[in-house]
């Protein structure tokens, strides 16, 4: 017995010895779930330095190890938005030239797999028109459940096309007048901000046809405090902050938009040390009743889009100010991450990722690239 | 692997600069989308800059005192709603584009103060365009800036529209005049 | 103008970062493209990195003691001959690609010591293509690299061949086997 | 007279009064000299960090202002020449993909006017089988004086393409076994270093076309003791330097290259201290007897491409070194400007460009970019 126990004990020694790590397989690719987490993002890389070879990058906010799950290419001045947590699809608005800055133009819609990341699809838009704007959620929209997608083009003659998702075709494009950017509004339409402070609503058919197409009156000074074109959704009610610490609520549940009233973010105290949103993507909400802000203090014409040290928490229902955040690093851009527990996610100044949790307490920064600036960030729906 | 211990001392000064704790003093940072900053005041300079406004850029001037300041410098005073590359610091003017770019024809419009003078100035901001983003000289300021919906005075379209190819390169700040109206 | 304020400070760390004399302290710098550093070495993570090789990057392990080290980090044993962005860094890992690109079977070759258990490894750095340049953990290690002449040895050639697209995204660094003459 | 001389006076301070900065016209796009001053390089900013969309520079390192005169486009893995002095066209080899990064690919070889960095023409590579190799002078060369433009190609088959440049036609496509880079060889010819340590050379016709191939013997040992494949030319001599500080000594004018000999660059107290060449365009030289070279001690396998804390001058007549030159910066990649008074361009390890004179004083440095990586200096010729 004792020297079989001997024998057994060599050879599980020599064993160890010889072991080698095991040849790996090629090629081998990774794959994502079909339905990301809820802590999973979508950052904008614009690439401000190299515009015409931006990217989309996927990322677990949640994650303390290998949080960065992929990337997809997003060219120069690109529009991003993902399908709903049901549906598979990711949309690119993209802009090619054969000799990539010069030669022939070709705008498209590029379609690409949740799961493997790989292109399905395109849609080619015709009229290369498809506006080129620093990325903001607005210039590219999916209505009536992820059907119908909306791309916002600017030559300066301002138009929305109408693509249907399903048949991968364009079924309209809608002249606008003068206004900008898609704003979903009602059961299968959209507004757009027009340059004396009003809207511009459309209405589709089931075809994704024009059916209705209605004007708001002026509802603020764009000369006096313009609204930033990015408002924040919470279900069907957007809310509209201004450079000087004005939020409108309005309800784009119906046909067209409902302007419900307006409050200031400031108190008179901060109003006197002029405390303003500022920086890109300036808002984010919950799901339920709150609205983020980052805010500045100090600000004067022309502070709107350097960022600020400050978060504000506006609970949307007694319009109070609940929680000030402070940042480690002044924000740029926000966003919540969906779902019940969900993490403030701030691109920084510095072009670097912060995520905070909700008491306002620094979980981690994040570099998602040694020249990237993830300016426009995007949760899941 | 000696060599590679010289990382080291870079690694660190580099996470402390981008994590920085003291917000206020890195507050700009997204201005400068994480590039080569932008001394504009003269304690900057004063600080050892000698090559003008931005480090490795050599310093300009436009050769006339009612018109004064650095065109490589974000803070000369025509750039008072410019947003981007600056074309003085990539083979341009601040009135004309690089060679081998082509000037936008439909541009964004801003009113800036020449101190020289005391004048308001409408100034046309010029995208040039052709060939990749020029990435020197960075700069962004919004005076007057209004979102897209007032798309005249909106600098974070990409005005190169008009031009034989989209791509942007740089932008230029170009007098059309002094505003009569004040 | 008073936020352009906070520009004078991160100027000023800037250009002490990019023209610093400490040559010797910066000599890396090349290897990183002026990108954000690479700690190597225990001191610069004992000096308040918690989060793996490069700031910003959240670390890794394989999961097994016989293959030692970080895979997002430079000086994981594998990388002794790799030259680009960390696959591990990318969405793919030490052996495998990120989504939505594609393996190039077409390699370079390194033979890399495993601490572990004292063996040469024949290592194919297998370049993954299709998307733009990962941008994330640059690394560049060149233990018996070659020049151009000996293409199989050397890193500088983009290895994206035979692949649908040749544009370059990430480097992997799989296991071919050990090296037996030795 | 005297209210006359007031009233004059009085003119003039009302016309400075009133007088505003003129109205600018619109466009207004610089042109540039159609022969470059000595002190013009050519540096490649490849655009590590975004590879597909590199650029060649074009800078005045003599200059205190306006010291960068403009750039062209340099696709991913760019490779680029310049005519000489007395020729008007810039080439650059680059590869489009119809979508960015995807899609068809198109190789060409894209053809720039000096003096406006209009794109005047392009030469299809029908192949697609341009060489990607980070950048370095010898995967595009003109022989024959500027008659015929040569490609190094690489899938990982190699060949050279040659181009007449007169004609805008490829006349020929050259196979190569298992050599790799284009060295111009006599009149009209090129060798290549081969995985041996032996040269494949070429000649051709006036037509472009291949006369005559020869291989000479291995002349060092690849696996000892390589020899870095980015030589020195001074006129028609070839210096090649190798990992461990040899230099061997070519010559290049006639039929097939002449290995006239070498020597090493470190003496026996500096080779224990292992002073090597390490860096990227390692090495220069002046019109007539020195080369210049980039060296770091301490080196060991693997430590080639880090760069170097010293520029060594060697004078090639007695195989001395006469100077050591100690960067402010290490060194990564070096250009000596042509003509009779030359600064020495240096790229240094955080990619900034150091100008020294030949003293080895620092006269400046210039940021050619926030993220660019010009890591291949071209002088005039």
């Amino acid at each position: 017995m004792k020297q079989g126990f001997c024998a057994f004990v060599f050879s599980i020694l020599a064993a160890v010895a010889l072991a080698e790590l095991p040849v790996e397989t090629v090629p081998k690719v990774e794959a994502l779930p079909a339905k990301y987490p809820d802590s999973w993002i979508f950052a904008h890389d614009f690439n401000f330095n190299t515009l015409i070879a931006g990217k989309i990058i996927l990322v677990d906010t949640a994650a303390e190890t290998r949080e960065y799950k992929g990337a997809i290419d997003a060219t120069q001045f690109a529009s991003f938005v993902a399908s709903s947590k049901n549906n598979s699809e990711l949309y690119v608005g993209d802009t090619f030239y054969s000799r990539s800055t010069s030669g022939v133009r070709t705008d498209v819609i590029s379609i690409y797999d949740k799961a493997t990341l790989n292109k399905t699809g395109e849609i080619l838009l015709p009229k290369n028109n498809r506006a080129q704007i620093v990325a903001s959620k607005y210039l590219l929209r999916l209505i009536d459940r992820d059907r119908f997608l909306l791309v916002f083009n600017f030559t300066p003659a301002a138009s929305v096309t109408v693509i249907d998702t399903r048949k991968r075709m364009i079924t309209a494009e809608i002249s606008l007048p003068g206004c900008s950017l898609i704003y979903p509004t009602g059961k299968r339409g959209f507004s757009s901000l027009c340059g004396d402070g009003s809207f511009f609503t459309v209405q589709l058919n089931r075809k994704g046809e024009p059916t209705r197409r209605s004007s708001s009156a002026s509802f603020f000074s764009v000369d006096e405090d313009p609204v930033f074109d990015k408002p924040v959704y919470i279900g069907m009610t957007a809310y509209f902050v201004s450079f000087k610490s004005k939020v409108y609520e309005v309800n784009m549940s119906g046909n067209e938009p409902e302007v419900k009233g307006s409050w200031s973010l400031v108190n008179e105290a901060q109003a006197s040390q002029n405390w303003r949103p500022s920086g890109w993507q300036i808002a984010t909400g919950d799901d339920d009743e709150l609205v983020y802000v980052v805010m500045s203090e100090n600000g004067y014409d022309g502070s709107h889009k350097y960022g600020g040290e400050e978060v504000w928490v506006v609970n949307v229902n007694d319009r109070k100010l609940i929680q000030r955040i402070p940042m480690q690093t002044p924000a740029f851009s926000i966003e919540l991450t969906s779902g019940s527990n969900p993490l403030l996610i701030v691109t920084n100044v510095n072009m670097l990722m912060d995520v905070y949790d909700l008491d306002g307490k620094l979980q981690r920064t994040l570099s998602l690239g040694d020249t990237a600036t993830p300016i426009a960030l995007h949760a899941q729906r | 692997m000696k060599k590679l211990d010289r990382l080291v001392e870079y690694a660190s000064r580099k996470l402390a600069q981008r994590s920085s704790r003291r917000s206020l003093l890195t507050g700009l940072g997204a201005f400068l989308f994480g590039a080569a900053a932008v001394p504009l005041l003269p304690v900057a300079r004063a600080a050892g800059e000698s090559s003008g406004g931005y480090p490795g850029v050599g310093a300009q001037t436009t050769g006339r005192t009612d018109d004064p300041g650095d065109p490589t410098s974000c803070d000369y005073w025509r750039y008072c709603a410019i947003d981007g590359y600056l074309c003085s610091c990539c083979g341009g003017s601040a009135s004309s584009c690089p060679p081998g770019t082509e000037m936008s024809p439909i541009t964004w419009i801003g009113t800036c103060l020449n101190p020289a003078d005391n004048k308001n100035y409408i100034i046309s901001y010029n995208d040039c365009c052709g060939s990749v983003s020029c990435g020197r000289c960075f700069c962004n300021r919004n005076e007057g800036d209004k979102p897209t919906y007032r798309p005249q005075s909106n600098n974070d379209i990409n005005w190169c529209l008009g031009t034989q190819s989209a791509v942007y390169t740089c932008s230029a700040a170009v007098i059309l005049g002094v505003k009569t109206d004040q």
